[in-house]
């Protein structure tokens, strides 16, 4: 009966491996640093992971889908570059959905070379990782941007301001998070993406739009990080150009902490969240610690295998791998 | 046959249990030399079970193997080969990026120094395999190039690259042409005069009769009997297999057929199927019968808005229509029961109620969100039409049995409410229990006033649930035969090209 | 086949003679470290070909390794292959350019560094190096530091990317000095910044829910410290926190104009760009050209600001 | 057009479009770029193209196998921070110039001893080997950090960077290192038992099991062997840096993938080979030189790096089209 509800992807200890490893986590942490658990350091994380987590969001969406996208890290470059620097040109209520636009079109290309082109992700996503990068050096011609009255302007809010005393970046992502998961569970999109990402040929054959639903993916994918963007830009007021180098490993490392599946057709919103916070809270706790910023990579390295592993092992039903 | 021999292979209370299921109960088997013997059962009777702990693959909870009087233990397919024991799948397991050659001997490539393959002795042992198969390709060739029933022989020859001493042929004929059944039947006869004992695995009772000396039935994990195949009848053996009697008449009054539902003009598609004409009635049921390759699933697919056809016409209850995609198809009540289930049918990962309503996902709608009573409605309707077991609707479609499997697929294409239902090979694979409900499931739908098309290779599934039936050969209709005037004799000349004088 | 492969070579050959025949301006070649990664080295990139222009007598060939050690490596022997009068160079790490620099030495190719200097084993490689003392900067950060906190407190540090030259010499200067001057200052921790406003940012804010007292940041550039500037405003923590930076940067400049900021160190990248082409035209002009030339960055605190021209960058 | 389809050697370059693509830009920069088309630039090539050449052949077994290694940027760099620390270990100090030869075993060890880490981890626990190398991406970087304390190391000795500038006969050492790794993992891939069953066991991972090939240890050893060839390319670049910094080979992996996949073999595993990946290394390689030769400027060099490299793909994809026979999905 357990095997059975195991493999029927029910509410089992399958989908609760990385709540467990979290809980260990952060049980032991607070152990060893007082400060840990203390309102303002949980505040503090928590906006720390807003800007990745957003956009681990949309590449969750992307990844369910069966694709990868590699080149949000640029693409946020380019995103927080154009709006920091539009900001003093024409006034950020301008500014904004110029940017948000100009970003959509980049996710469009993606979307029309792996959905529509079918051609792979991967390395599509890489290829537009470079090219967007170059874009973005063209565009300012290598000078870093900056707002020049940074406390002036209304636009501070989204990565200064705060809310009913919760700083705004968190409520953005938190609420994108709950708007995203009743997407993805409760409405036809959502259920469309998991077809189209565990079986795209059985999608085509039931009726379903494949080429549409993967590009809108990528739509939503570079939503996100325009909304990251804007609250990046904001809490920086200014922009370097490759301020996204790298994000898009982190972004990947938490979806996949969440549980996601690389193959496609299976993963959740909630548990990207949770895959955030925890790089997040480990970042931050080894830091508390006083250790050294690159013990982080290595626990990260052990906290993903162990996580992963205790994910596929109870979705088989048993610890190690049968092949011999 | 002498009764006195030691059997090549001998299995004794066997049992086998996964967590929560007893899959083998307690089964006996043996196999003589020089004997076919066919195991039979429906899904998940533990056919499946009993055929990997022979094959070493699983290892047994209780019950002993005996080989040639010897107690042996097997716990890799490695070891059982060693023993003489090899098991021809039934999904192709081969790599189609190598030779023909390496594939028959993977795993056992023959080394010289440094850990080279020896390819002057891998090609001449593996040609010389082919030749005794009557194979017309050379080992050098690579897989992919080959056809599914080629496929199948560098599977098979891969039983003979070791002195076998007992073969499992699991489902051997499923991809394979007539004429290439009977090169299979020969080489089954070869091995059998040299003193190899067969198990035969198949749903298909004519095979079954034709080749076996023994079959042995299992039901629900349990031994049901060994039969002598001359002493007894498919009668027999079904009521063995499924615990009753099957009813395989059509005893039904003729039916009255309503308007021209769907009526297909000079369709071409070049090189796959070329000036095809058809029409199919409300409440008939057009078989269409060929060989594998004959263009009938592309003729399918082109109708689902799959493939665009470069001439003809096609008109939808009197419209001459353009099919786009499968949702333009969809939108004009055409649907398809695809040939591949698993690749083409189902999302296995997902639940079974989700894969039931993925076509119509966006119209079973509360405001913007899924209606999850709507959706739970149909899953419940078809579930009960169609007596699909499953133990809810949250169980993923993947760990289903190939029937149930089916019977989703066709649920999600009757909730469509379809005016005209395509359905590709609907019992491939699928136990002899679960193909007469679904053969008389088509016979109900067709009573209701669906226009169907049924799509088969096998003969008798044809002959049972047609109306009419369409014979195909080349990418061309040969004939059209009404269910009264058609014969077997008939049918198969037709399918082979023969009587194209009276089909033009 | 073996035609085309004729006309191939036939017309390489007229390329060849074709730049053979322009020989009498000089060629000089530089591979830099980032172009891009932020603004002081994209001005650096525009103010040398401006200067390169301004010369009628300079051809160059200007090259970015994008930070990349091996990549730089490819550029230096592209270099010595076009057979340039002259190689400058900003290395992306001092270490691993010296056989690359040696090999342009045996080459007979004068080299010159720029920006950041080499390891001490390729001092005698080079022709010359120009660029502003890194090590001098780190000693300035700490003069300031323990000025403005009268010798007594507790700081933070926020450096560069790790592993490369300029991060690791400003520290270096930085620690040893503030040791050396004044004892009552303790570091309580040093994180990296990876020259990222966001990251500094991030670790500024770490270092604030960390430490309950922090009376001083030091920061290995200006983008830097603005950034850790912003962590403690957000937090109101800002007010008598003093903030001392290096290469002042243009937000640097500003808010050091509205008081937040107490000091950085002045590095033009106009004038760095400058002296290494002209060190590298004095070099080919075969003038008698000390080993190490360092031009002027001096100190700017709010006191002296007016003396200086707001950074472009 | 019955020739085009006839002559072996476009029936070849269609199969192989990288090879075409490689022969474009080659006779573009000849003619385009001066010092392009000169023995010494080509050696130069070849030269470059090593360091991401070496770690491609490895990871195209790798990717055959059906897995993928994103941690060799890593293990580049863990390597040579050993092969260059090592030489100043005290126990070494009377060995002279021999000194070179325990620090370059010792790395090449480390890089085998990475990568039998991941293999090991793949084989036991069922991961995808994406997730258990993008892990392992992070904590070995991690330990590159600890073990060299943030520092460069450089090496005392110059024989060790002159071992780089030497040559055999006309030909850089370094290129002929290259080549007879090109040509000791193409005989691996295309001539030993474990090479065919290097296919076999990405082809169809069931059928390979089912023949008794050991799939754990079998990929545990392609792992081990990727660790060893980016260990090689470690030491070779230290050699020429005479020095390792613990940031060394950062986003090689990217590079490296998209190499062997511009080469042809499939990310899917069962498909590819070491021409088209050798192919592939030289049109990166090449395209890099050439535009340093042509002055592009850099800011434009990742756009065409980028475009070409989906243009590539897109022409591949129109060249090779799989065999849906014309579905249209």
């Amino acid at each position: 009966m357990l095997l059975a509800r195991l493999k029927a992807g029910g509410p089992a200890i399958a989908k609760q491996g990385i709540l467990v490893a979290f809980i260990v986590f952060m049980i032991t942490f607070s152990l060893m640093s007082d400060r840990f658990l203390s309102a303002d350091n949980i505040m503090s994380v928590f906006r720390q992971s807003a800007i990745i987590g957003v956009m681990a969001l949309g590449v969750t969406i992307v990844v369910i889908g069966g694709n990868l996208d590699l080149s949000v890290g640029s693409m946020l470059s380019f995103a927080t570059v154009l709006v920091v620097d539009l900001h003093d040109k024409i006034g950020p209520e301008l500014a904004i959905p110029v940017m948000v636009l100009a970003t959509l079109c980049l996710g469009a290309i993606n979307g029309f070379l792996i959905g529509i082109l079918r051609l792979n992700s991967l390395i599509v996503t890489l290829g537009m990782l470079s090219a967007i990068q170059g874009l973005v050096l063209i565009y300012s011609g290598g000078q870093n941007v900056d707002i020049v009255d940074q406390t002036g302007t209304w636009f501070a809010i989204f990565g200064r301001g705060a809310m009913f005393g919760i700083a705004t970046p968190i409520i953005i992502f938190l609420g994108l998070a709950l708007v995203f998961h009743v997407i993805m569970t409760t409405m036809p999109f959502g259920r469309r993406v998991h077809a189209v990402g565990g079986n795209p040929t059985a999608s085509i054959f039931s009726g379903i739009p494949r080429s549409r639903v993967v590009f809108m993916t990528y739509l939503i994918s570079a939503l996100c990080v325009a909304i990251a963007a804007i609250i990046l830009g904001s809490r920086v007021m200014g922009s370097q150009n490759n301020v996204g180098l790298g994000y898009e490993l982190q972004v990947l490392a938490a979806v996949i902490l969440g549980g996601t599946s690389l193959l496609g057709g299976s993963g959740s919103i909630l548990r990207t969240v949770l895959g955030v916070l925890m790089l997040a809270f480990i970042q931050n706790g080894l830091i508390l610690m006083g250790q050294p910023y690159y013990t982080q990579w290595l626990v990260t390295w052990v906290v993903i295998i162990v996580a992963v592993w205790l994910d596929v092992a109870a979705k088989r039903g048993r610890l190690f791998s049968p092949i011999a | 046959m002498n009764v006195n021999r030691e059997p090549a292979l001998r299995l004794q209370g066997i049992v086998k249990t996964f967590p929560g299921v007893r899959a083998l109960d307690g089964v006996d088997f043996e196999v003589m030399p020089g004997e076919v013997h066919a195991l039979l059962g429906e899904n998940g009777a533990g056919k499946s079970t009993l055929m990997k702990v022979l094959a070493g693959m699983y290892q047994p909870d209780e019950g002993q193997i005996i080989i040639a009087g010897q107690k042996v233990r097997m716990t890799t397919p490695i070891e059982a080969k060693a023993q003489g024991v090899i098991l021809i799948h039934q999904e192709l397991s081969l790599v189609p990026e190598m030779s023909a050659a390496e594939n028959i001997y993977l795993g056992e490539l023959p080394r010289k120094s440094l850990g080279r393959v020896d390819w002057k002795t891998l090609e001449a042992r593996s040609n010389a395999i082919l030749k005794r198969l009557r194979c017309n390709f050379r080992a050098e060739v690579t897989v992919a190039n080959l056809s599914i029933a080629n496929q199948q022989m560098v599977e098979i020859a891969r039983a003979l690259t070791v002195d076998a001493r007992v073969v499992i042929f699991d489902e051997p004929t499923a991809s394979l042409t007539d004429a290439e059944k009977v090169v299979l039947f020969d080489i089954i006869n070869d091995l059998k005069a040299q003193g190899v004992g067969i198990v035969y695995i198949s749903h298909r009772m004519d095979e079954i009769f034709t080749l076996s000396d023994r079959i042995t039935v299992l039901r629900d994990g349990g031994y049901r009997g060994t039969l002598n195949t001359a002493d007894t009848n498919e009668d027999e053996v079904t009521r063995l297999m499924i615990g009753r009697s099957l009813d395989l008449s059509r005893d039904e009054a003729a039916r009255e057929f309503g308007k021209t539902m769907l009526d297909v003009r000079n369709l071409t598609c070049p090189g796959l199927f070329e000036n095809v004409s058809f029409s199919v009635r409300a409440g008939e049921v057009v078989g269409f019968y060929g060989l594998v390759g004959a263009g009938r699933t592309e003729i399918a697919e082109t109708l689902f808005g799959l493939r665009k056809p470069t001439s003809g016409e096609i008109l939808v209850d009197g419209e001459t229509v353009e099919i786009g995609s499968p949702r333009a198809a969809i939108a004009m009540g055409i649907s398809l029961v695809p040939e591949n289930r698993k690749e083409q049918g189902l999302v296995l990962q997902m639940n079974c109620r989700d894969n039931m309503t993925l076509p119509q996902v966006q119209d079973l709608t509360a405001g913007p969100f899924l209606s999850q009573g709507a959706e739970l409605a149909i899953f419940d309707q078809y579930r009960d039409r169609l007596a699909i077991k499953t133990p809810s609707w949250r169980q993923s479609a993947g760990v289903l049995s190939g029937g149930n499997q089916q019977k989703i697929v066709i649920g999600k294409w009757l909730s469509m409410q379809p005016r005209v239902l395509i359905v590709d090979e609907p019992t491939r694979g699928i136990d002899v229990g679960s193909k007469s409900e679904i053969h008389q499931l088509l016979r109900e739908l067709a009573a209701q006033g669906y226009a169907v098309i049924v799509i088969s290779s096998e003969m008798p599934e044809v002959l049972r649930v047609s109306d009419r039936i369409v014979a195909m050969y080349h990418g061309r209709i040969m004939r059209e035969f009404s269910i009264d005037e058609v014969t077997e004799d008939s049918l198969v000349q037709a399918i082979s090209g023969i009587t194209s004088d009276t089909a033009a | 086949m073996t035609n085309s492969m004729r006309l191939l070579l036939a017309s390489c050959g007229t390329l060849a003679l074709a730049s053979a025949a322009t020989a009498d301006t000089v060629r000089i070649g530089i591979t830099q470290n980032n172009v891009g990664i932020d603004s002081y080295q994209t001005t650096y990139e525009r103010a040398f070909i401006e200067a390169a222009e301004a010369n009628p007598n300079v051809d160059v060939i200007v090259l970015d390794a994008g930070g990349d050690v091996a990549r730089q490596i490819s550029q230096m022997q592209d270099l010595i292959q076009q057979n340039v009068d002259a190689i400058i160079i900003w290395p992306t790490d001092g270490q691993a350019l010296v056989p690359a620099v040696r090999n342009a030495h045996r080459e007979g190719i004068p080299v010159i560094v720029t920006n950041s200097n080499i390891a001490e084993a390729g001092m005698e490689f080079i022709a010359a190096f120009s660029g502003p003392n890194n090590i001098q900067q780190g000693i300035y950060s700490a003069e300031m530091m323990c000025e403005a906190l009268d010798g007594e407190g507790q700081i933070v540090q926020i450096t560069g990317m790790p592993g490369y030259t300029t991060a690791i010499e400003r520290q270096q200067g930085f620690d040893d000095r503030l040791a050396e001057l004044c004892p009552g200052v303790t570091q309580l921790d040093i994180q990296p910044g990876d020259w990222n406003r966001e990251r500094a940012q991030r670790t500024m804010e770490t270092f604030l829910t960390r430490f309950d007292q922090i009376d001083g940041v030091y920061s290995g550039d200006d983008n830097m410290g603005v950034g850790a500037l912003n962590a403690a405003i957000a937090a109101g923590r800002a007010e008598g926190m003093v903030f001392i930076g290096a290469t002042n940067f243009a937000v640097g400049y500003d808010a050091m104009a509205r008081g937040e900021y107490w000091g950085s160190v002045y590095q033009s990248p106009v004038d760095d760009a400058r002296a290494a082409l002209q060190t590298a035209l004095d070099v080919l002009a075969g003038e008698d050209v000390p080993k190490l030339n360092y031009f002027d960055t001096p100190k700017i605190t709010q006191e002296n600001m007016h003396e200086f021209d707001r950074p472009v960058f | 057009m019955a020739y085009f389809y006839q002559n072996p050697l476009l029936r070849w370059l269609m199969r192989n479009p990288i090879w075409g693509f490689v022969l474009i830009i080659f006779i573009f920069f000849s003619l385009s770029a001066d010092h392009f088309f000169s023995e010494r630039n080509l050696m130069n090539i070849v030269v470059q193209t090593s360091t991401i050449g070496l770690i491609a052949l490895g990871m195209t077994l790798v990717m055959i196998n059906g897995n993928i290694d994103l941690s060799v940027g890593a293990t580049l760099a863990l390597a040579a921070a050993f092969a260059v620390d090592v030489q100043s270990w005290a126990a070494f100090s009377t060995w002279g110039n021999w000194q070179i030869l325990p620090a370059v075993c010792l790395a090449l060890l480390v890089g085998i001893l990475m990568g039998a880490i991941n293999g090991f981890i793949v084989w036991k626990t069922g991961v995808d080997a994406f997730i258990v190398t993008l892990g392992a991406m992070l904590g070995i970087r991690g330990l590159v950090f600890v073990y060299t304390g943030e520092q460069s190391f450089y090496a005392m000795n110059f024989a060790y960077s002159d071992f780089s500038f030497m040559t055999i006969g006309p030909f850089p050492v370094l290129a002929v290192i290259f080549g007879i790794a090109v040509l000791a993992v193409h005989w691996l891939l295309s001539r030993t038992v474990h090479g065919r069953n290097t296919y076999a066991v990405g082809g169809n991972r069931e059928a390979a099991v089912n023949a008794g090939i050991r799939v754990g240890p079998h990929m545990m050893i392609n792992f081990m062997l990727i660790g060893f060839l980016a260990a090689l390319s470690g030491v070779l670049l230290s050699t020429q840096m005479g020095a390792a910094t613990p940031n060394l080979g950062r986003d090689y992996e990217l590079w490296v993938i998209t190499a062997v996949v511009l080469g042809g073999t499939k990310l899917t595993g069962g498909k590819g080979d070491i021409i088209g990946t050798l192919g592939g290394v030289l049109a990166i390689g090449i395209l890099r030189n050439g535009m340093n030769l042509m002055q592009v400027p850099a800011f434009y060099v990742y756009v065409i790096l980028g475009s070409i490299l989906i243009a590539v793909l897109f022409l591949d994809k129109r060249f090779n089209r799989t065999a849906d026979g014309g579905l249209r999905l």
